[in-house]
């Protein structure tokens, strides 16, 4: 049984990495105690964020809970976020891209397989920036990622294939190479 | 399943110190040259090394066999650089236990599953199309074909792993005519102009079979300080 | 000109909004502030979640700052995320890690010399779990590797000082003498 400042800090990191927002049943059950405390709980973390003017605030609606930002600092963080989107392509935002387009649909394992590098973070970029999407796929290849429509417009063509040298490229013999030598190990 | 394979290639550090700490041994150069017969054994006899890494072990196993020829033969000559060699080889010993037993500590860190969790990049903001300025699609094959030239492919092995053996087998050999004509002038230092000529071959044979032995026996090391404290003595005189 | 209260404020909303790591001359601009009033912002909110058994703890790593969840609340948060974080690693792979976590930013072949093996294939797999990042540098040497956050939040720590042996393995004269000779050799 934690004690109630115990439940509060768990209550924070509960909260702090759900993107969306949690049932109160789930977080009990996770807890392991009751709604009921789980309600006081959240209760006092929206007391003490008030009290001590924090950068957060929970919003509580029906029978879930969220994590967000102070509404006073609603316009420092719009700025961030604002500066984030029209930020420039990093060198490596724009290899990810080009991979993206020459070789999507694609996983994000054989991006990072490609680049030799992990991709999460500059994929959640272009993603964000709406210049790929990604599609579920059933089975266990996970996420399939590939170039949006609008960035194919933004750039005056309507499909890959229209890329310069898109036959030669898209079929490079390296690339293939390394993506098989990798699948045969990874088995 | 690339880490199973990866525990097999051990390097020359730590096939070395793994044999100075199995007999609960300080890193000094005494120490060193009390398992090199341990150590060529081992590479010798360990068809697992990859090539990349047996210019390692060779090295390190020159090093070794000049400490170990030092310690038998203390009048041998060892060169400057060679000296350096030695003391960066005890130096270098030492660093790496200081890395590894630091990973061992972060290992265990690990293993408590104490982690930190964070926030994907903007959580919960929604996707609002910003395209790149200045962007076109010259400038996405020219990053894809960076991209592709960049691309390292993993070696290809066959051949190279019979070149691996003439490697050794030539390092060895180079070393030993090398080692031979410093056991001669040795010798000859010792023992003045008047040079005996048996004791000169008995030298010899002794350092040929020094050469030999550090591969196959090790019990013989004692037999090897007999007749060469015997020699000593009888050259001092 | 925000109070200090404000600032950490301001400061936990963008830190919580950004998700990923943000430079402190990011967070300075943004806040209208010093880079110096950031950290002492930053320290500040640090203790606090320390002192309070907050839900919260801040990775520090160079001129960067990241928002994580208390260590102290993994097990309960590992309920609710899968993360990555927890695959086990080789020993080789924990080897070339702790020499890129003491002596870092360092080149592939530094690490070798301490190693006394070839360790391309070991930092390749190291770069794709991103538990350590590599950047070009303008001279000959190439790339230098160095730990990321994500290897921080792996074993629990929010900033390298807290490694173990710190002083003593990050301040190694003799290390550095043998790079520095080996350097040479191969110039």
């Amino acid at each position: 049984m934690p004690t109630p400042n115990k439940l509060k800090s768990v209550l924070e990191s509960l909260l702090f990495v759900s993107g969306e927002p949690l049932k109160l049943a789930k977080i009990a059950k996770i807890c392991n105690v009751s709604k009921n405390e789980v309600i006081a709980g959240v209760d006092d973390l929206n007391q003490d964020y008030q009290k001590e003017e924090r950068g957060f605030a929970i919003i509580r609606k029906d029978d879930s809970v969220q994590l967000a930002t102070n509404p006073e600092n609603s316009q420092t963080v719009s700025q961030l976020v604002s500066g984030e989107l029209g930020s420039e392509l990093s060198r490596s935002a724009l290899e990810v891209l080009s991979i993206v387009a020459y070789r999507g649909p694609i996983t994000r394992m054989q991006v990072e397989i490609i680049r030799g590098v992990n991709c999460s973070y500059v994929l959640r970029t272009l993603l964000i920036k709406g210049l790929i999407e990604r599609k579920e796929t059933v089975d266990i290849r996970g996420f399939l990622y590939e170039i949006s429509f609008d960035f194919l417009k933004s750039i005056g063509i309507t499909g890959v294939k229209e890329l310069p040298d898109w036959e030669e490229l898209s079929k490079n013999e390296k690339v293939e190479e390394l993506l098989s030598d990798s699948e045969q190990e990874t088995v | 399943m690339f880490n199973v394979q990866l525990e097999k290639f051990e390097g020359p550090l730590d096939l070395l110190l793994k044999l100075i700490e199995e007999q609960k041994l300080d890193i000094t150069r005494l120490n060193i040259a009390k398992v090199a017969d341990d150590y060529l054994e081992h590479i010798r006899g360990n068809e697992s090394i990859d090539l990349e890494n047996l210019a390692e072990f060779v090295s390190i196993a020159s090093r070794i066999i000049l400490i170990k020829s030092q310690s038998i033969l203390p009048t041998i000559e060892i060169t400057p650089d060679e000296e350096k060699e030695i003391v960066d080889l005890e130096e270098r010993l030492k660093e790496y236990r200081l890395f590894r037993t630091a990973s061992e500590k972060i290992g265990e860190m690990q293993k408590k599953k104490r982690f930190l969790f964070s926030r994907d990049y903007l959580l919960g903001i929604s996707s609002v199309f910003s395209p790149p300025k200045n962007i076109n699609i010259f400038d996405l094959k020219k990053a894809f074909s960076a991209v592709v030239s960049g691309i390292i492919l993993p070696e290809k092995l066959p051949e190279e792993s019979v070149q691996r053996i003439i490697t050794l087998e030539e390092k060895i050999e180079e070393l030993k005519d090398s080692l031979q004509k410093r056991v001669e002038t040795s010798f000859r230092e010792l023992s003045g102009s008047s040079k005996d000529k048996v004791e000169v071959i008995v030298a010899f044979l002794a350092m040929l079979e020094m050469v030999k032995q550090r591969i196959i026996e090790v019990e013989q090391t004692d037999i090897f300080e007999d007749i060469r404290i015997a020699k000593i003595n009888a050259y001092s005189k």
